[in-house]
């Protein structure tokens, strides 16, 4: 655990947009990014109207105080922005808002990933596609090697 | 109550304010270099570590002379074990040891391979320990050593070291060979009662700041008869401690070292009761409270102050986070930017979502009911806050696979 | 006038009393492991340590990732040399070092000579220094380090090392090669301003209780630039100190080696400046008192805290006994039972009956005037009485050759 | 320097008989045992009568305390003794009264070898033999190899 900033900590404490849509909904789009093995699972989904405007974002995470700060503060920038608009969004924006440090970034990309998977999903479903949404394996899920600073070697 | 709440003991303790009196006048006062023969500053120290030799070899059951200090458990680990090997078995030999133990004998025996030893980790139980048997099993002509640590720091588990040292002396006897038993007994030392003889260690390792004594002063056991041991020199240097290692006595640390020692012998019983009772009291508090719960670690044959548990389909980390005013560390390693859980727990074939899910709560002497009952009532509203918050709790619920993992009860 | 008067400085200093203050609250207070990254305990300790490591590394020009930490000089030292030995001549290389090194040094290249590595002993000249002249003539293709010491425990001699830092680098680069130059600065670096960049040395062992600081700890300064240097492990274990030397930080007395490096650095003109009065004085009280004395080690190429005397026709450990409130140290090693008299005056071809004569006095920032004039009044009549009593005084003064040897005389 | 007992102490601080006799009077006997390089000498002298008694003993010592000690309490114990008796002094009986350490022990037989040194010495000059007295190596001058607890590691 590391020390966070104030911005994680606030959106930790008081997580915005927590829950669960009816992933079955046309209008609605899952992305669910990680996987428990790793440490990280992260279930975004967004309710988009007919103009393609995202109404309302949901999210559920299993993860740490970043991973879960990195779904809730996608969410509340979800909502309002046109398709386009969200697959701007980009894992840097995030981490820079919530002052990530270097070995958190990976919660920013997973949040990013998320947010790209949700949109994927509602468009299939808009396109008449019918495979569910399904766990994607997060980019940054590889072993890192630079564990300067690491605390694994513990005790 | 003080908040915040320490309950990471297997990481370092506190120094006991007695320990830190003891020390005191050997600073500034009785400040001599112990190796300094030629007057009273210097036959002070040497007292002093003298004395302090005999405190700390009581506590094992050894004589002074079997007494080496080190600077701490890692270095006592890496001079047992590269100390056997390279003074018996020079050309490469065979080594025995276990998955769990620490880092500083894992690296080392890892190290060592590089050198042409061979090395056998043993599969520790579900529960995390090791059998005789398994020992007995992997022993060969040209094993030399069999290093097992006497209680795990992630789970507390203890294994049978007295068995175990009593296959090494039969198979060292059978094959007459050089084959010798060390246990990394860090994290038991001041829990377990122990007696070199009974247990039939040749070499033992343990760590002063582990047990309310200053960090960086350490010892290692070193059998002088039956057999009396010898080992390769680590540290070269003037030839202190009968040449095992060289270096300036840190006396004020020795003497706080002794202290411990001495506080450890005549308090552990009432401290381990103690230990236990609120262990207890914190493992049956949370599983009254709490559902989806797994004790990682044996259930008796561990600790006293040791509580290992995951917290089904919730995150260590955030788990921490939310328990921030309570000191406890957590199986999932290092950052969470490593992917890697606890190697501990990865050996005891707990699956790695549990692993990321596990803390460690470890107690000391300072802890009380008042601080259990806290931590208790903050971890059953923690871990429902992040259940709300997991995608994976969800799931299980709804795909009914919560009957999958055997989660631990309340007694 | 307190006695026993400590002139041991050379063997272990008191821990300064501020030194002390700083350590305090780092035992049973703030007495987290820097390890433990997931509460605020482990964070103050690493905080804590992280700032030690900077002030440390600013005494010598560093940058606080080129400071590992050890328990001493003589880990540092095995460190050092070990390391780069194994690391870049695994298969065997050649090593320059000289004979009037400390134990540490010498016993490792001793060992490093059993595993096939060649070592050049440099002999010093007669007031214990080795020249750069002396280190060129002897760098080879294969040579991996030369080691040299900053200033001498027994002598206070003091090396070249600015000059000897830039023929290494001269060398490494006309070779190529991978060469590097390692000084034990222990008994130098609160004595002597020193940066490692303007000496050129690529690491730099020191330890704490040389310098007023808490016994027990010590650093390894390790070069990161022109060149990176690499070091084979020698203590294995979690990867502490960049995987340099494993083992739980011992945050107290880092903190207040810290604390003595700071002190170090602010006072050390003046103490520099007092410690020479005091010395000279004592120096010169003795010559103007007692005849037949030599000085051991260079005049003015030496510590500014340290006297070493040979006192003509008498027994040292009979000296260090008429003054026995004087703590002192002798050049007869061992009990006289030992017939070895010290290596180093040996190397600077003291004879033998000279180095049975000697005496060291290393002075410290709690010495006055006041003791300087006891310890001349003190010395001056040990050596008469003792005089009376030796056959060898006798012989001199009968067959007339006292001439026979270059006595120092008062200024 | 090791720590002395207190009668070792007490005979360095105070020694008796240290002085020199006239080698060549007939009467004197002198023993120089020991070698500067080794860290100690010790030259010892009797006066002998017509009877075989020693009347006097002196001697000059350079070495440890307990060297110049088991000089002076072999003189003192010479005294009045018959050159027989004297010949029986061993260097067990100086070192218990001395309650020497192991380390220390050389020194008496130092001193019993300066005894008997001496007494031959004045026996060869009866005989009329004419050798001079000359410095005799000791029987304990071997280096020690018993390290254990030595002071040599020093700082
Ligand atoms: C079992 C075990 N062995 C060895 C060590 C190493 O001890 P130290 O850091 O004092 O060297 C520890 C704790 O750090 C430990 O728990
Ligand atoms: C020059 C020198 N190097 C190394 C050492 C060893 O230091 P330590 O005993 O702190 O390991 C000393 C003193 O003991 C020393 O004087």
């Amino acid at each position: 655990m590391l020390q966070y900033s104030e911005k994680v900590l606030e959106l930790f404490t008081n997580p915005k947009n927590v829950g669960t849509m009816d992933g079955d909904d046309p209008h609605v789009g899952t992305g669910v990014i990680g996987s428990p093995e790793c440490g990280d699972v992260m279930q975004l989904q967004i309710l988009v109207d007919d103009q393609g405007v995202i109404q309302d974002a949901k999210f559920k995470t299993f993860g740490c105080g970043s991973a879960i700060a990195s779904s809730s503060l996608a969410t509340e920038w979800l909502k309002g922005k046109t398709l386009d608009e969200a697959m701007a969004i980009q894992n840097v924006h995030l981490a820079e808002e919530l002052e990530l440090p270097p070995v958190k970034k990976h919660c920013s990309v997973l949040a990013e990933d998320a947010i790209k998977a949700a949109i994927e999903d509602f468009q299939k479903k808009l396109e008449g596609r019918t495979d569910k949404a399904e766990l994607h394996s997060p980019r940054c899920c590889e072993k890192l090697n630079d564990c300067e600073g690491c605390g694994s070697h513990g005790e | 109550m003080k908040l915040p709440i320490y309950m990471d003991y297997n990481a370092t303790t506190p120094v006991d304010p007695r320990v830190f009196e003891a020390m005191k006048p050997w600073f500034c006062e009785d400040f001599g270099n112990a190796a300094s023969r030629s007057h009273v500053f210097g036959w002070k120290a040497e007292t002093a570590v003298a004395e302090s030799r005999e405190t700390i070899a009581n506590l094992l059951g050894a004589s002074p002379q079997e007494i080496v200090f080190t600077s701490g458990a890692t270095e006592s680990d890496n001079l047992a074990i590269k100390g056997i090997c390279e003074m018996y078995a020079p050309d490469g030999g065979h080594i025995i040891t276990c998955m769990t133990e620490h880092k500083a004998v894992l690296d080392t025996c890892k190290y060592l391979e590089t050198k042409g030893y061979e090395v056998t980790y043993l599969k520790p139980d579900t529960e995390g320990r090791v059998s005789a048997q398994q020992v007995a099993d992997e022993i060969r002509e040209d094993t030399v050593l069999v290093t097992l640590m006497l209680a795990n720091n992630e789970t507390g588990a203890v294994h049978p070291i007295a068995e175990i040292g009593k296959v090494v002396r039969e198979y060292r006897a059978r094959l007459h060979s050089h084959l010798f038993f060390h246990t990394d007994a860090t994290q038991g030392i001041s829990k377990i009662p122990f007696n070199v003889n009974e247990m039939a260690v040749d070499l033992l390792s343990f760590s002063s700041h582990k047990m309310y004594g200053p960090k960086g002063i350490g010892a290692l056991y070193v059998r002088r008869r039956d057999p009396r041991v010898r080992l390769a020199i680590q540290t070269h240097g003037g030839g202190h401690e009968r040449n095992m290692r060289s270096g300036t006595l840190n006396t004020p640390s020795i003497v706080g070292f002794a202290k411990a020692c001495e506080l450890a012998a005549a308090e552990m019983e009432n401290n381990v009761a103690k230990l236990r009772h609120l262990r207890d009291h914190l493992e049956q508090g949370i599983l009254q409270n709490v559902d989806y719960v797994k004790r990682n670690g044996h259930k008796t044959e561990r600790l006293c102050n040791t509580a290992n548990l995951s917290f089904g389909y919730i995150e260590g980390e955030s788990l921490m986070l939310k328990l921030r005013d309570i000191a406890v560390s957590s199986g999932s390693a290092c950052t969470s930017a490593s992917l890697e859980p606890s190697f501990v727990l990865r050996a005891m074939d707990v699956p790695d979502i549990l692993a990321h899910s596990s803390l460690r709560f470890s107690l000391g002497c300072y802890n009380d009911l008042a601080e259990i009952d806290y931590v208790v009532e903050k971890v059953a509203t923690a871990v429902r806050e992040l259940r709300e918050l997991s995608p994976l709790y969800d799931m299980a619920l709804r795909d009914n696979t919560t009957g999958d993992t055997d989660w631990a009860q309340a007694d």
